[in-house]
């Protein structure tokens, strides 16, 4: 686990000394604004810029600012001892330290990762089942193709549909644009917080959850398809019990590996990265539009902090993974082929 | 003859469910129309006949001059100067039934673009006065093939991770895996950053670049299965039989294994399509001529109020989706010896 | 009094329209037990399925028929009668134990959960309930079995674990589907003295299905022959068994295995193992130290002479699958195995694999053996392409149609999938795959257990044969003293993991010395 | 001095009343609601490393002096007092008023003054400040009141871009580094104290009741609303969903797209919101696509010219913009510094006086700015005489100059929303045999390929001030052309331009400064650095039907700000 720490550490840190232009670029850009941001000028009343723009003095010293004077195995070092110490740095362009950023970043992922989370599985898990055993009915044509038209309608496009039906803009005043809670929160009783919460918790999380269904739903159905030909499922009918504790009691088990396997992307992404989209429509803050725009304006700190958690998160889930299989399945073995006579 | 005669029996029992029949037909319809987008939708005539000459644009290129014009160039058959030569007594033209081209600017719009759909755009034009469909059918062509390249490609590597470590087990996998780790935290962006400051971007090094990542998730559900598989007491018989580990892998594991292969077959195909569009503004992304669906999409978002545009793309990704999964899903079944 | 009954009843597959069951008519009264013995392939199993209405209608339909139980017609009740019903009041022994239960649950949760559905839900009550039937049925350590999953036990527990579910409600009807085929005859005793001791205290009634006439002859009371889904004679078993009508009965009841070998072994040794022991470590722990493990063979010391075949016999669960598996080199073990002069424990995996072609087993249970996704021809091809990569297509299908037919197998099945076939079916296609590749040694656990005497009569005598033409080396485990004893040389015995008695047939026949080996042959030839 | 006109006498005298562009009887209090884009993460606005809430700079510090908004280049005594400028224009000494507080009931010295300056020119703050103030030698506290900047050079604006420092406290810190104080609520002498914030997501200003300069004559009828709120949103499509939903009162559209299609719904059509337009006389300088005149291809003016024609803006303002911008025609677009047609005597003059050839002092070449009939056929037709001339021709599809190397170039960006704009002017090129290559690049490769001049040709914007100075150096001065980090991308290198610039910045009266200027704009647009892009001389915005706006609008000034500053609630 160390090892590979400390080779995501060092790979990253490598790749980010070759992208060609740094956060010394960034601020070059923000400081010289050469870059035109609108379609037009309008003008702006006052203007005054020092005598030169920006002198290639102020460059190196922009240089200094960020340390790249140091060299690249100096830096490194000094990187990995500020990790064993669980400082991660200080993020180039905002005033925190990346472990405040990240932290300050956690309520919005939190709420929306979890929520997501438990609703993708507690909807695609029973309805991939149903699916799987009225394989070719009707019912299983509709819900693939409501299920993938919910996948293929652009996150964007139902964030803004929603936001432009029910937001009270153009048609109906349903629910809030912004925001995981109100302005007044502070004044709100307990059950009103809550309530204010979900209110505002409701299109965010619809939009990010309705794309998410179709690829756990067909992994279900089609894992359960593989199983319930199987004779033990026989048995179990033979026991004279019910087909919601065939498949939820015997089935569901064997076929639980490859949804399991998922398990630890589907967490990083609904947790960190995959709500992108949905924190800049809904104006969230969090730790997925952290790590994108970091990317994109090369703060390195932040870039290698929020890695460095994903890749912990991962790792973790990754074995939990692993040893759940050793629950689920008591056949699975990880000892080598080669070693031994075992499997 | 005995694989043919298996792969026949496939392919019949394929066949015998309707709505796989049609999936694949209406799939292969409209990929094999997209291969003909040239004659489809093009702003240049079939063929015409200007002055009692006949001509042939889409296959022959006249310059300007040609025409009495200017330009030692490609003569644009959409310029009033000569529209009004086509329009002419006794000249005629025949246009593609779409007359526009992927990159063809309709610079006679009357409404500013994005240009709703008109008797001129049937599906409306983007935000640069181009032809939504057009775009579509170039799109569909250019998006489909690079998806199937991409997906075949990360497929097979997933699948050979995936089987390896599966399989194998122990040191390897662990090895792998901790590889796999480094490999897949790596800042994709800024690698793909690094490549296209060296080379000029272009779809095959999409293709690669892309690939070095896109297996990855994959590999994961195929280890898992192999882990479980290979435990199978075929794999053992087979194994007493003297079979080498690789056609163990081949034979026994992996048609037993395919669960999640398929099941992402098709998601990952719409992922590819996808997938062009985010680079874009990288630098990475293909030029902005391309015609791809992801373009498109990403037009539409950046167009939100022009319909059109989103909707047209969604619905050709979702037919295509949702195509592919049912095919996805007949492919299953049919190689499902159980069924 | 009439307790279940069966009208007219005609099934066909769907796919290709054979009919599988022609005009089945037959009755079963309260307390009566009724064999039903018959070919392999006759369709026994699938009548058993029919009448819980178990057969998947996706892949079979009832043409017509009527099956009468508690007056009403089962093909044509809810659901949830049925359910209510099954195991409760019908229930079933599945021919094959090790698929029928579910791999990833241990025997607690699956013995348990009937016992929550149909009797009761207190604690207290089902852990009495099933210690009672887990003993009753010959398991004595309890606690190990229950926390196990199906495949740490052997063939034999599994089948009695399935024989305990089905009994454990007290139902009316049991259906047995070959149940005892894994066991050896002093359990099997036990075993049908326990259904005779339901059958009286319960008044339970039993369909018997089973190949072995002697165990038919003495527990039923009424017998019906099926062949080729028809059932060609029925009547009172002890009618039947002194007045067999047709030729196909008289066939099966006449046929009693001799002793057919003939050659005599060399005395060149091809396999020896020295101080072999095997353990199995009992929970799967991520974490290697935590592992108990439990010992399945101690110091097993064997050898087996060219041409010669040995017998191994033995309790069920006493280690001989452990055994032929470790000679297999597929499982761990410590202790020497030497074959044709090689020390196999020193090799490498990757060395062994060019050996395989010169020892083969057939596993005791076929149908987990056999790839779901292969057909028959491919099964039977692979082996011989692994080392011979050159052969043709035509030429691997003549050889695999050959070989089929050795086995007693049209040769239009070679383009079936496992599943499509029968018990006995599926055991000849494992023996055939262990044939094709001319080994030099085959071991075979329980080749015969779900053979009809005849077709079984055949493989031995094809065996023989194979013996006398290329000198082969068999290891034969079985249960059936009979088939031992018609073809082994010499026998082994094990119990408890350990070997308690080795010597030529003969003599251990004549003059047994171990108790267990005793009682074993006493029990063995009742008749 | 109390005020500070650059170049001519300015418009208030010492003793105005108020500025004219307000309404003195306005309604005090109310609130108005406004939109920001992005996030926020702390209250103080000088860090490099910080991003501040909107309106705060202007709403919660103050400065010495007033900038006027109805004048070119005015400022009047608003913490000062007045101010005196030393004789050899060198350093300058501002008075400080008694009766200027801070928000804390501090009174402000001079030493708050140099510490605020300090501060900001120190590691500590962004370094704007410091390139900002370059010039800025060192600040001597004289006494209580009174304070002196000494100057590096002469500079004649720098005295009135001293009067633009914002004023802080020191207690403002507490004791912590200046970097250290992130959330601390800054204690400044403006109209507004920040009431409520929560980061990221909305602040809220409330006025001061102790406002120092409520009845200064630069403040009467200012600061009008009782509480300013901001809210927070990261998407543009969904803010404007907000603001038509009434989350907030007032928002400002630099779209033409958005703002031709997404103003409408039912608010807009019974008045609710009302959606107009403000003149402003904003000086919009130049924006265009600049040619890299170090490359070879566009060593040549006539290439640069035949290029130009190629683009067909009427087509673009009509198709893509809604027709709501105009070309720039000048490199002071929008300004009395553009040049005209024909040049004036003045500038004959002085071309004269400098000995600038006449040649150059011509009409302005800028006949395909009205004429692109027929899809801009002509203006093409024109171009391909001009390659015709130089012995450039067409070999299958492509243009080949007279070496023979094919005739092609990259078009370096970093917006998205320029593609749509280069795309028909990539199609007209391809009509002459020129290929276009465009394709938008992440910021950081753009700025890096920009800083090394490797580009051929990039979208380029030259803002202009009102009365410009030294930036023009940078701009388009030929000591500039190879300064890494300068504005003059395009590598503008002319001797009599230099000359010109000069002129410009040290000319004393405001009429010689526009003449200079007249000229520069001739000389530099018939040159062809740039190929023009347009302007727009309005500031679009939409608010709710509940707010008063004075009757003067004023000539130069930023909308929002604007609204901030004079209007009312009804
Ligand atoms: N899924 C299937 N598809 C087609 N044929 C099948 C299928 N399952 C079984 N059969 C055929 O049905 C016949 C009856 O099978 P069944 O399992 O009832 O035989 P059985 O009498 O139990 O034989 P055995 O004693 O060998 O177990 C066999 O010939 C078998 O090949
Ligand atoms: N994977 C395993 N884990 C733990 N225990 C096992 C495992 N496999 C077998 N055993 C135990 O080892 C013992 C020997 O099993 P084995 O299968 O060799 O018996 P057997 O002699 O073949 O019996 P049978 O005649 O019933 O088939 C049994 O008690 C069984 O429970
Ligand atoms: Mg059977
Ligand atoms: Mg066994």
């Amino acid at each position: 686990m160390i090892p590979t720490l400390l080779g995501i550490l060092f790979l990253t840190f490598v790749v980010t000394q070759f992208v060609p232009g740094g956060p010394v670029e960034q601020l070059a850009n923000q400081l010289t604004s050469l870059n035109v941001t609108g379609e037009a000028s309008s003008g702006s009343a006052n203007l005054y810029r020092g005598s030169s723009g920006l002198s290639e003095e102020h460059l190196e010293n922009l240089k200094e600012f960020y340390g790249f004077d140091k060299p690249f195995l100096e830096r490194f070092a000094d990187l990995v001892i500020n990790y064993i110490s669980f400082d991660l740095g200080d993020s180039y362009f905002h005033h925190q330290s990346v472990s405040e950023l990240i932290i300050s970043k956690l309520p919005v992922s939190i709420s929306l990762g979890l929520w997501t989370f438990l609703i993708i599985y507690s909807i695609c898990i029973p309805l991939g089942i149903k699916k799987a055993v009225n394989h070719g009915s009707r019912f299983d044509l509709t819900s693939s193709t409501l299920i993938l038209i919910g996948y293929s309608i652009p996150g964007f496009v139902l964030g803004i549909s929603l936001i432009v039906l029910l937001g009270g803009g153009s048609f109906y005043d349903v629910f809030p644009t912004r925001g995981l809670i109100s302005d007044n929160w502070n004044e709100l009783s307990i059950g009103g917080k809550v309530l204010d919460y979900l209110w505002h918790m409701t299109l965010p999380i619809i939009s990010s959850v309705i794309g998410s269904f179709a690829v756990m739903t067909m992994l279900t159905k089609n894992s359960f398809i593989e199983e319930i030909k199987k004779q033990y499922v026989l048995t179990a009918k033979a026991k004279g019990l019910s087909d919601n504790e065939i498949l939820y009691k015997h089935v569901f088990k064997n076929a639980l590996i490859p949804i399991l396997t998922g398990f630890p992307a589907q967490f990083i992404s609904a947790f960190f990265t995959g709500s992108i989209l949905i924190e800049t429509i809904f104006s969230l803050d969090g730790i997925g539009l952290l790590s994108y725009e970091s990317i994109l304006h090369r703060d390195y700190p932040v870039v290698l902090g929020t890695l460095f958690l994903f890749t912990l998160l991962g790792l973790f889930a990754k074995l939990l993974t692993d040893i759940s299989y050793l629950f689920v399945d008591p056949r699975i073995k990880f000892d080598s082929v080669d070693d031994g006579r075992n499997i | 003859m005995m694989t043919f005669k298996k792969y026949n029996s496939y392919w019949i029992k394929f066949l015998n469910n309707k709505r796989n029949k049609y999936s694949l037909f209406l799939f292969s319809f409209f990929f094999i129309l997209s291969l003909f987008a040239e004659i489809l939708s093009n702003d240049k005539p079939i063929m015409m006949s200007i002055d009692n000459e006949l001509y042939f644009p889409i296959v022959v290129v006249y310059t300007d001059k040609h025409f009495n014009g200017y330009f030692d160039t490609e003569a644009d058959y959409k310029d009033n100067f000569m529209t009004e030569k086509m329009s002419k007594k006794g000249n005629w033209v025949v246009f593609p039934p779409n007359p526009h081209s992927y990159n063809s600017i309709n610079l006679n719009n009357s409404t500013p673009n994005p240009a709703p759909p008109s008797q001129y755009n049937y599906l409306g034009t983007d935000d640069r006065g181009r032809d939504v469909l057009a775009r579509l059918i170039y799109g569909f062509r250019l998006s489909v093939l690079f998806a199937f390249a991409l997906t075949a490609i990360g497929i097979l590597i997933g699948l050979f991770f995936g089987a390896i470590q599966g399989y194998y087990a122990g040191k390897i996998d662990l090895y792998l895996q901790r590889f796999i780790e480094i490999w897949g935290s790596m800042p994709e962006l800024y690698l793909l950053i690094i490549f296209s400051s060296l080379f000029e971007p272009n779809i095959f090094l999409l293709i690669i670049l892309l690939s070095l990542f896109g297996w990855m998730g994959l590999s994961d559900y195929v280890r898992a299965e192999f882990l479980k598989g290979r435990n199978m007491e075929y794999v053992i018989a087979a194994r007493t039989l003297g079979l080498s580990n690789t056609s163990i892998i081949l034979k026994h594991i992996l048609p037993n294994s395919m669960v999640s292969v398929i099941t992402f077959l098709p998601f990952r195909i719409s992922g590819a399509i996808l997938i062009l569009t985010s680079l874009d503004f990288l630098g990475l992304g293909v030029p902005p001529d391309t015609p791809s669906l992801g373009e498109l999409l990403s037009q539409g978002k950046d167009n939100i109020e022009a319909w059109w545009l989103s909707i047209s793309t969604f619905l050709v990704l979702t037919g295509t989706l949702l195509s592919l999964i049912f095919i996805g899903e007949g492919i299953r079944e049919s190689l499902d010896s159980r069924s | 009094m009439k307790i279940l009954e069966i009208k007219n009843l005609s099934l066909r597959s769907k796919k290709n329209k054979t009919l599988l069951l022609k005009n089945v008519n037959l009755t079963l009264n309260k307390g009566e037990v009724l064999g039903i013995a018959g070919e392999s392939g006759s369709g026994k199993t699938l009548m058993g399925l029919t009448i819980t209405k178990l057969l998947d209608p996706a892949i079979f339909e009832i043409l017509s028929g009527e099956i009468i139980y508690d007056d009403n017609d089962i093909l044509k009740c809810s659901e949830d009668y049925l359910r209510s019903i099954r195991t409760k009041k019908i229930s079933m022994v599945f021919q094959e134990p090790m698929l029928s239960l579910n791999p990833v649950q241990t025997i607690k949760t699956q013995l348990y959960e009937v016992i929550k559905l149909h009797i009761t839900k207190n604690q207290n009550d089902i852990e009495h309930l099933s210690k009672n039937i887990i003993t009753q049925i010959g398991l004595y350590d309890f606690d190990k079995i229950l926390s196990s999953y199906p495949h740490m036990l052997s063939g034999g527990q599994r089948q009695r674990i399935m024989m305990a579910i089905a009994l454990v409600c007290k139902p009316d009807i049991l259906i047995a589907d070959e149940p005892t085929t894994a066991l050896d005859v002093t359990l099997q005793l036990q075993i049908l003295d326990l259904l005779k001791d339901f059958k009286i205290k319960n008044n339970m009634s039993m369909i018997l299905v089973s190949h072995d006439l002697d165990l038919i002859k003495n527990y039923t009371d009424r017998i019906i022959i099926l062949k080729n889904g028809l059932i060609i004679e029925e009547g009172i078993t002890e009618n039947i068994f002194e007045n067999p009508v047709t030729d196909y009965t008289k066939q099966l009841i006449s046929s009693t295995p001799d002793r057919i070998v003939t050659a005599k072994a060399s005395d060149i040794k091809i396999l020896e193992t020295n101080n072999l022991s095997c353990r199995f470590p009992l929970n799967n722990s991520f974490f290697l130290k935590n592992r108990k493990y439990f010992s399945a063979l101690s110091d097993i010391k064997i050898y087996i002479n060219e041409g010669e075949t040995i017998g191994i016999v033995g309790e069920s669960g006493s280690g001989k699958t452990t055994l032929a598996m470790a000679i297999m080199q597929l499982l761990d073990y410590s202790g020497q195995i030497i074959f044709n002069e090689k020390d196999f424990s020193q090799l490498s995996n990757k060395d062994i694999r060019k050996y395989r072609d010169n020892f083969q087993i057939v596993f005791q249970d076929p149908f987990s053996s056999l790839s779901p996704r292969m057909n028959i021809l491919e099964i039977l091809s692979e082996g011989l392409l692994a080392f011979n990569k050159t052969i043709q297509h035509e030429e691997l299908v003549e050889i695999c149609s050959s070989l089929l037919s050795e086995v007693g197998l049209a040769n239009d099945m070679l383009f079936r999938y496992p599943h499509q076939f029968s018990g006995g079916q599926r055991q000849r296609i494992a023996i055939a795959r262990a044939l094709s590749m001319k080994p030099k040694l085959i071991i075979f656990d329980e080749p015969t257990s779900a053979l009809d005497v005849i077709v079984q009569k055949n493989i031995l005598e094809l065996i023989v044969s194979l013996q006398e033409k290329y000198s082969l080396s068999y290891c034969f485990i079985s249960h059936d003293l009979k088939v031992i004893k018609s073809i082994s040389h010499r026998i082994y015995v094990i119990k408890d993991s350990r070997i308690v008695e080795t010597n030529s047939t003969e003599n251990i026949l004549k003059n047994p010395q171990n108790d267990y080996t005793k009682n074993l042959i006493k029990s063995s030839f009742l008749n | 001095d109390y005020s500070i006109a650059i170049g001519y006498e300015p418009k208030y005298s010492d003793s105005f009343r108020n500025f004219d562009y307000v309404n003195t009887k306005s309604k005090q209090g109310g609130t108005i609601k406004l939109s920001a884009f992005g996030t926020f993460e702390s209250l103080n606005p000088f860090l490099l490393k910080s991003l501040a809430p909107t309106g705060l700079t202007n709403l919660v510090f103050e400065t010495l002096m007033e900038r006027s908004l109805d004048e070119p280049s005015s400022s009047y005594g608003h913490i000062a007092s007045k101010y005196r400028l030393s004789e050899d224009k060198l350093s300058v000494i501002y008075y400080i008023k008694d009766n200027a507080y801070f928000s804390n009931g501090d009174e402000i010295t001079a030493k708050d003054v140099e510490f605020s300056y300090k501060t900001l020119v120190s590691k500590d703050a962004h370094p704007q400040y410091k390139i900002y103030w370059s010039d800025i030698k060192d600040v001597i506290v004289l006494d209580r009141k009174s304070i002196k900047f000494i100057f590096n050079q002469k500079n004649p604006e720098l005295h009135m871009i001293i009067g633009d420092i914002p004023i802080f406290s020191k207690k403002w810190f507490d004791g912590k580094t200046f970097s250290e104080s992130i959330l601390d609520k800054p204690i400044a002498s403006g109209p507004y104290i920040i009431s409520k914030y929560e980061t990221g997501r909305f602040v809220e200003y409330k006025k001061n009741p102790d406002y120092w300069a409520r009845n200064e004559s630069t403040r009467i009828g200012m600061f009008n609303f009782e509480k300013i709120i901001f809210k927070y949103y990261k998407d543009m499509t969904v803010a404007l969903e907000a603001f038509k939903a009434g989350e907030y009162d007032y928002i400002y559209e630099n779209h033409s797209k958005r703002w031709a299609r997404d103003y409408n719904g039912p608010n807009f059509s019974n008045d609710t919101i009302i959606k107009t337009e403000l003149e402003h006389m904003n000086n919009a300088g130049i924006q265009g696509f600049i040619f890299n005149t170090r490359k070879k291809i566009f060593q040549r003016k006539e290439v640069r010219k035949a290029i130009t024609l190629a683009f067909d803006f009427n087509w673009s303002n009509k198709n893509l913009f809604y027709n709501q911008y105009k070309r720039c025609e000048s490199y002071f677009s929008n300004s009395e510094l553009s040049g005209n047609l024909k040049p004036t005597l003045d500038e004959i003059n002085l071309a004269k006086k400098l000995y600038i050839p006449l040649s150059k002092v011509i009409e302005k070449d800028s006949k395909f700015i009205y004429d692109s009939s027929e899809n801009n056929r002509k203006n093409l037709y024109d171009a391909k005489k001009i390659f015709d001339k130089l012995g450039w021709s067409v070999k299958n599809e492509i243009l080949y100059d007279e070496t023979n190397t094919k005739v092609e170039f990259d078009f370096l960006l970093a917006q998205k929303g320029f593609e749509r704009i280069l795309a028909p002017f990539a199609k007209n090129l391809k009509k002459l045999g020129i290929k276009l290559n465009y394709r938008t690049i992440d910021l950081s490769l753009y700025q890096r390929r920009v800083d090394s001049f490797d580009f051929d040709m990039m979208v380029m914007s030259y803002p202009q001030s009102q009365s410009p100075g030294n930036e023009l150096i940078s701009m388009f001065h030929s000591s500039s052309s190879q300064s890494k980090g300068a504005y003059n991308v395009g590598g503008i290198s002319d001797q009599y331009v230099d000359m010109l610039l000069e002129e410009i910045i040290y000319s004393s009266e405001r009429e010689d400064m526009i003449t200079a200027a007249k000229l520069l704009d001739r000389l530099l647009w018939n040159e062809f650095y740039m190929l023009p892009n347009w302007y727009i001389s309005t500031h679009r915005i939409a608010y709710f039907n509940k707010f008063k706006q004075p009757r003067n609008l004023p000539k130069y000034y930023e909308a929002t700000n604007y609204v901030l500053k004079t209007w009312s609630i009804k």
